[in-house]
């Protein structure tokens, strides 16, 4: 019988987690395990993803792959499926000691790196990194877009003085809604010269509306996450980098790492799976062309 | 048994007393001064034509409405009867003509609804399913107390509704047409419950149209007409006649216009037809003819005109249009083949109330305002506008919403609607409900139009005189079935009445 | 006396039917509970049972609640909302040094308090304003959620207390279950108990659900019989956002944090438990053991598509056509009365 | 006579009522726009008008759609799940090569033919199994979300047909703006033209429309006219769908993917346009100009909350409370008469 290994994402609807479990089946196929697909149905359901997460340690799994929506809640709920089964920690923390092996891009690291590559940017438009920048979010209540939000606000204020927060909009989940928080700040702000959009449904909007205003040159818009159309827009200058994890990595290797945790094998307690800012000078590299269009 | 002369002489005094009541709706006198006393443990019987005042009477005694002007004076003192609440705790309870009591719940809930059995601060089902049933028992009635309401039928509802108010303990009950839906076991068991609640000292007041009831049951019986009192007479002193005529004693004026115009070729025959709520119905109808339905509420008459009209189509026997069989099974078949009907309640069947008098006007004939779907605004407009100058409707203007208008000419938007449609066959139910003498006039013309035009109409009246004085041909509905025809004036007020109660 | 046999055969066959709905409802709970033993080797066990029971508990109790609007011919569109509200307030009063409101019973009582002020807010709405209750608390849900937001400025407030979180993980009682382990009875779910029994009473033996049904079938009548509507119309708002103020606390426990965006969507999920429990939106139908079937119903779905690695998107499918289905069979009932 | 006069007076009341309502609204739009011209600088400027038409486009398009369901004394919460559904639908339809399907043309002619499907289906709930249709239209929310997903699972669609794409973004005539610049009016905005302009002949020049509001007020009564109510029913939940599929398109167009989460919530927002453009819930009462206003409030309350740079969270309270408000005039409104 082969072992069950479930991969437990944030939001089973969302674009990226398709990539996570891309990667898990893979490994599936690779490892001849078993590997359910599970999670929630909103970033923000935390307490589907406990559920979900009880129901998968019911099943007697070999290992439970999971991404913590939350860091705070999922804490308590892991502790106690690692009584009875070792947990691999992808993508994000939580509030637990009782992971076997961590994999993750640290949120809020990403963050600072958005910030870096935003001044970076400007700076090369403008000359220095000085100006006014904003943040779309996706949606309020989201664990790891606050601890993207923590990093980039953080590292504004540390490093870059001359970079001034005006405008922190929280979207209702929907990229129309972005684009229309984009279209008004590049009214109201006229000289805004840098924005973060925190996932990517934001940032389908936001480069929609940067687009449609022909203010690629103008306006630098660094967001976490990438499709295929996004792609597109960093090509022709519209978005000045992507923010890429390294999903596909994260379920292979969580995979991986859940068999290898389940046989009693010795694993590091972290790896970094890291977040790269992809830019157009560097999107053809061999590594990042790989972020950017992993294997379905 | 008891009888009458038990309270002859009646040397108790008056339980409850009116003085001067009235009763104004906004368009209805509904009662006029009415003075009244009632005494204790008569049974007391209330008569009178449809829209005579009756109901009126009983729901401001229980403070469903409020009264406009007068004086209650209740063993003595004047109350206000301000609430419900008020009649209740005084002991006043009535068994309403329309069933107020509610279908989702059980027989024996109902019975204690407001006043439930209570043990150790929770409902006590058990008890009060147990004492329902009992008093159920009781009464003769035979009924589950631990049936949902819905179950059972109107009559047997308002069974439930009787012995409800019987367990309030009430001092003074009113029945208001208690043996309308009854069968005849069911009759009998009500009157030995009234008979014994009599015998307690329970006053009772009891509405009906059926008047043998009357003789059979009370002691005193008092006559409403047009919302006044015309009289009380003993029961032992007075006979059917003499209140038929207290009832109808009304001047004829020359309200009833009646157009002789020769009577042309059949339009309409049923044939057996026989539908929900009717049997064996054979009716004709010719070109310049009115056929008048008379019959007491619930013979089935509107059940009948709607079969015709497609509503509820028939379930046996056949109609033949123009000398064609034709089966009739929607609205839009019987409108294209030429009938058009006027539905009896203007606000549940007849009006869009919050929508235009124009709109509700040509809501029949939009097809023929159209240019494909596209609505010609001026020929709809101008449509609306001649039918509100032609039936003489007082509106604001078409766009007014019907809402605002009067009962009458709310009715004259019913009626007019269809005067705008054109038909062969007209079918007015109740066309004259609710609408003043100077209205009924203007109706009653309108009614001559169409004849001359060669239609033919089909009335159906609860107001005798009316279908008396203006049907060609006049049949006499009871219980779902047509009883008696007559041709025009050539029976008697009082034997079509006995005709339609059935005595 | 033919009468009598055809009215009471109809009284017959109402009941029977309600009967059948019933039945079949709990019917549909077994076999799919069966099914899903024959299917998989982990649904029935004591571990598995104890996480279904602990999963459908807030929703149970959200879908009592409801029913409580529903059955008086109104409708709460507001309840996920005031849980995630609560949720947050819980939190924020835990997380703040206000004395006596910030220990767990001043929390706890303050947050059931807010629940109970909601209530009355939409039952003013409803009676006093004349409004329709599904606007009303549509109207709420938008507020709620942004006032909530406004207050957190969208931020989540984590729970440190963990006396307080503890207690949604804990269990109370047990039994052996029939592989020899130890089924343990999960604290949310006696908090289900806690709830629906007080809910049944009120229902189903005190005179005020009496009350609740009798406005629901027939306002006219109950005002009629001396029913304070207006007062009972307050009740039944009151119990709904109650119930929800409850839920709202029982998820800041079990998510360890509070934030007003939490608990989206489950006025829908409270409604369809309740809906799938036979309680007609048409008012005057419900009880308080339908909408608890009815939510372990919706949780067996979710549990099982979950141990059946189906796709969860399965889930919505399912749900949308159980709806469509059971409040089908409703109207059938209905009309046949 | 006393009568006539009353009834009359009450009737030019209920009139006044309606054109203080009309009224209010655009009134209150005009000084929304005005306080924002004065203050911010950007509000009043040709760019920013032009943005605001193009964002209140496809909310003004779903909530015309909505109201033809409401007028009958129906509701469609569908409509958000359908906009999503469809710009899945047809982004989908692009990406593929399935000739002629696979064309501009192909694709939206097959995207609009869903929305007469679903709309066929939500009626034949209605008319035929007579189901309530705030339920009918809830069930097919949760499934079509659901179906969406299982399709795409849970991918977005990336639609690189420019031409498609390019739509949203242009622009057809204009004028000069008060500050000489130019007015350019986006093509979203004539979109909504396309669909109000044809929404208004059926809803105010027809005779279909005429029926709509006739079933909205007295089914029975439309019934005995002549009036065929399946049918008309069948057209006002077609409508619905319609517009909210044409609205998928757009959405397709506009964000350039296609994603069946989008447009979560848009339902709401729809209800609340129509019910602030003077919809009554009650059924037959409703315009085409209404909800087109009542659109733009909303997106003027989020437009001027982006460019004041207020909280966000303040706009679902506004909402909210508008919406209360609102209702409460065409409560008072509907007493009167
Ligand atoms: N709520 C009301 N509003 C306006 N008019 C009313 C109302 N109730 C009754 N009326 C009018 O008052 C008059 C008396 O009606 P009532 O119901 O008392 O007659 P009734 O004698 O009981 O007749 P029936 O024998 O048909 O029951 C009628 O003209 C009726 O139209
Ligand atoms: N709502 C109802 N529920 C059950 N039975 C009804 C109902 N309405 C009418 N009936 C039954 O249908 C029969 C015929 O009623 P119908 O209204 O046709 O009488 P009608 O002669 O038209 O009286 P009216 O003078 O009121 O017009 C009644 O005897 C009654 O038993
Ligand atoms: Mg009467
Ligand atoms: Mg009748």
């Amino acid at each position: 019988d082969k072992p069950t290994i479930p991969v437990i994402v944030k939001d089973t609807t969302s674009p990226y987690w398709q990539i996570v479990f891309a990667g898990a089946r893979q490994a599936a196929k690779d490892l001849n395990v078993n590997v359910p697909e599970l999670g929630a149905q909103s970033e923000s359901d935390i307490n589907g993803q406990i559920t979900v997460l009880e129901n998968a340690v019911a099943g007697k799994p070999a290992a439970v792959v999971i991404a913590p929506t939350q860091f705070k809640a999922l804490g308590a709920p892991i502790d106690e499926a690692a009584k009875s089964v070792p947990i691999i920690g992808i993508d994000s923390s939580a509030d637990s000691k009782a992971f076997t092996s961590f994999l993750t891009t640290d949120n809020e690291k990403g963050g600072r790196i958005a910030a870096d590559g935003m001044a970076e940017a400007i700076k090369a438009k403008y000359g220095k990194a000085e100006g006014k920048v904003a943040l779309i979010t996706h949606l309020p209540g989201v664990g790891s877009l606050e601890a993207r939000n923590k990093g980039y606000k953080e590292e504004l204020a540390e490093k870059y003085p001359g970079l001034q927060l005006v405008a922190d909009k929280v979207s209702d989940g929907n990229a129309t809604t972005g684009l229309n928080i984009m279209t008004d700040l590049i009214t109201a702000i006229p000289d805004l010269r840098g924005v973060f959009a925190d996932n990517l449904i934001q940032c389908e909007g936001a480069s929609q509306a940067i687009a449609e205003n022909k203010k690629g040159d103008a306006i630098k818009l660094v967001c976490f996450d990438a499709d295929d159309k996004l792609v597109g827009y960093l090509k022709d200058g519209t978005i000045a980098g992507l923010l890429l994890q390294d999903p596909y990595r994260m379920g292979y290797d969580g995979v991986k790492s859940g068999l290898a945790a389940s046989k009693g094998e010795k694993l590091p307690a972290n790896v970094d799976t890291g977040a790269n800012l992809v830019t157009k000078a560097n999107m053809d590299n061999d590594k990042e062309h790989k972020l950017l269009f992993p294997p379905k | 048994m008891t009888s009458p002369e038990a309270v002859a002489g009646s040397p108790r005094p008056p339980i409850l007393v009116l003085d001067k009541l009235d009763k104004r709706f906004s368009g209805t006198h509904a009662l006029k001064s009415v003075d009244l006393a009632f005494e204790e443990g008569e049974i007391h019987a209330i008569v009178g034509e449809n829209g005579a005042g009756k109901s009126t009477l009983i729901k401001v005694l229980t403070a469903v409405h409020p009264r406009t002007s007068g004086d209650i004076a209740w063993q003595g003192k004047s109350v206000p009867l301000a609430s419900p609440h008020e009649s209740i705790r005084l002991g006043i309870n009535a068994v309403h003509q329309e069933v107020v009591l509610c279908p989702h719940l059980t027989v024996a809930a109902n019975i204690f609804l407001g006043d439930e059995e209570m043990r150790a601060g929770l409902l006590d089902k058990r008890r009060m399913t147990r004492d329902a049933q009992k008093l159920l028992d009781e009464l003769g009635f035979t009924l589950p107390a631990g049936a949902v309401l819905s179950s059972l039928t109107i009559g047997q509802q308002q069974l439930v509704a009787t012995a409800r108010a019987e367990r309030r303990g009430a001092k003074f009950l009113i029945f208001d047409e208690p043996t309308a839906y009854l069968t005849r076991q069911e009759a009998a068991a009500l009157f030995k419950l009234i008979r014994r609640l009599k015998q307690r000292g329970v006053t009772i007041v009891y509405i009906s149209h059926r008047l043998e009831e009357v003789f059979e049951l009370c002691d005193r019986v008092s006559v409403l007409r047009d919302g006044a009192l015309v009289g009380t007479r003993k029961v032992a002193e007075t006979n059917e006649a003499d209140l038929i005529a207290l009832m109808i004693n009304r001047k004829i004026e020359q309200i009833y216009i009646k157009d002789t115009v020769p009577i042309g070729a059949t339009i309409l025959t049923t044939e057996a037809l026989t539908g929900p709520g009717f049997r064996d119905v054979s009716v004709t109808v010719r070109e310049g003819e009115i056929v008048g339905l008379y019959g007491l509420v619930g013979a089935g008459r509107s059940e009948f005109v709607q079969s015709v009209f497609g509503r509820r189509p028939a379930t046996g026997g056949r109609i033949v249009w123009r000398g064609e069989p034709v089966s009739i099974r929607s609205e839009r078949r019987a409108m294209d083949l030429g009938i058009a009907l006027s539905p009896e309640s203007r606000r549940d069947q007849g009006l869009c109330l919050n929508l235009g008098v124009g709109l509700n006007i040509n809501l029949p004939i939009f097809k023929r305002l159209s240019i494909g779907p596209l609505i010609n605004l001026t020929r709809e407009a101008v449509s609306a506008d001649k039918q509100i100058r032609d039936v003489q409707i007082k509106t604001a203007s078409r766009a007014a919403p019907v809402s605002s208008l009067s009962g009458g000419n709310q009715q004259k938007v019913v009626i007019g609607k269809w005067l705008n449609h054109g038909a062969k066959l007209f079918i007015f139910d109740e066309p004259t409900v609710g609408v003043d003498v100077g209205t009924k006039a203007e109706i009653y013309r309108l009614l001559g139009s169409l004849l001359r035009q060669g239609a033919g109409i089909i009335m159906i009246s609860s107001y005798l005189p009316e279908v008396y004085e203006l049907a060609d041909t006049l049949h006499v509905f009871r219980a779902g079935r047509l009883v008696a025809t007559h041709g025009h004036k050539d029976a008697t007020h009082e034997t079509i009445l006995t005709e339609a109660i059935g005595v | 006396m033919t009468d009598q046999t055809t009215t009471a055969s109809e009284g017959q066959r109402g009941r029977r039917l309600d009967l059948l709905l019933g039945l079949t409802l709990l019917g549909l709970l077994l076999v799919m509970w069966l099914a899903l033993s024959l299917e998989t080797t982990t649904f029935w066990t004591s571990n598995n049972m104890s996480n279904l029971l602990r999963q459908g508990a807030m929703i149970a109790i959200l879908a009592i609640g409801e029913t409580f609007a529903i059955i008086t011919g109104g409708i709460d569109l507001s309840v996920g909302a005031v849980a995630g509200f609560v949720s947050m307030a819980v939190a924020w009063l835990l997380t703040h040094d206000l004395g006596v409101a910030s220990t767990i019973a001043g929390a706890i009582t303050i947050s059931l308090a807010i629940g109970v002020v909601i209530g009355l807010f939409h039952a003013f709405g409803v009676v006093q304003m004349g409004l329709p209750p599904f606007i009303m608390t549509l109207a709420t849900m938008y507020a709620l959620r942004g006032i909530g937001l406004l207050i957190t400025n969208g931020a989540t407030i984590s729970i440190t207390n963990t006396a307080f979180t503890g207690f949604s993980r804990a269990s109370f009682l047990g039994f052996p279950w029939t592989d020899g382990t130890w089924f343990q009875i999960p604290m949310l779910f006696w908090m289900v108990i806690v709830v629906a029994i007080p809910a049944y009473i009120l229902l189903d033996q005190s005179r005020w659900g009496r009350y609740l049904f009798a406005i629901g079938s027939n306002k006219e009548a109950a005002r009629l019989s001396g029913v304070n509507v207006a007062a009972i119309t307050y009740l039944a708002y009151v119990v709904s956002s109650f119930c929800a103020a409850f839920v709202g606390i029982l998820l800041a426990m079990r998510i360890g944090i509070g934030n007003p965006t939490q608990a989206e969507g489950w006025e829908l999920q409270a409604i369809a438990s309740s809906v799938i429990g036979g309680t007609s939106l048409f008012g005057a139908v419900g009880s308080v053991h339908g909408p608890l079937i009815g939510s372990f119903i919706l949780t067996t779905i979710n549990n099982g598509a979950n141990l059946l690695n189906l796709n969860p998107f399965w889930q919505r499918i399912i749900t949308g056509f159980l709806i469509i289905i059971v409040v089908y069979f409703d109207t059938l009932r209905t009309r046949k009365r």
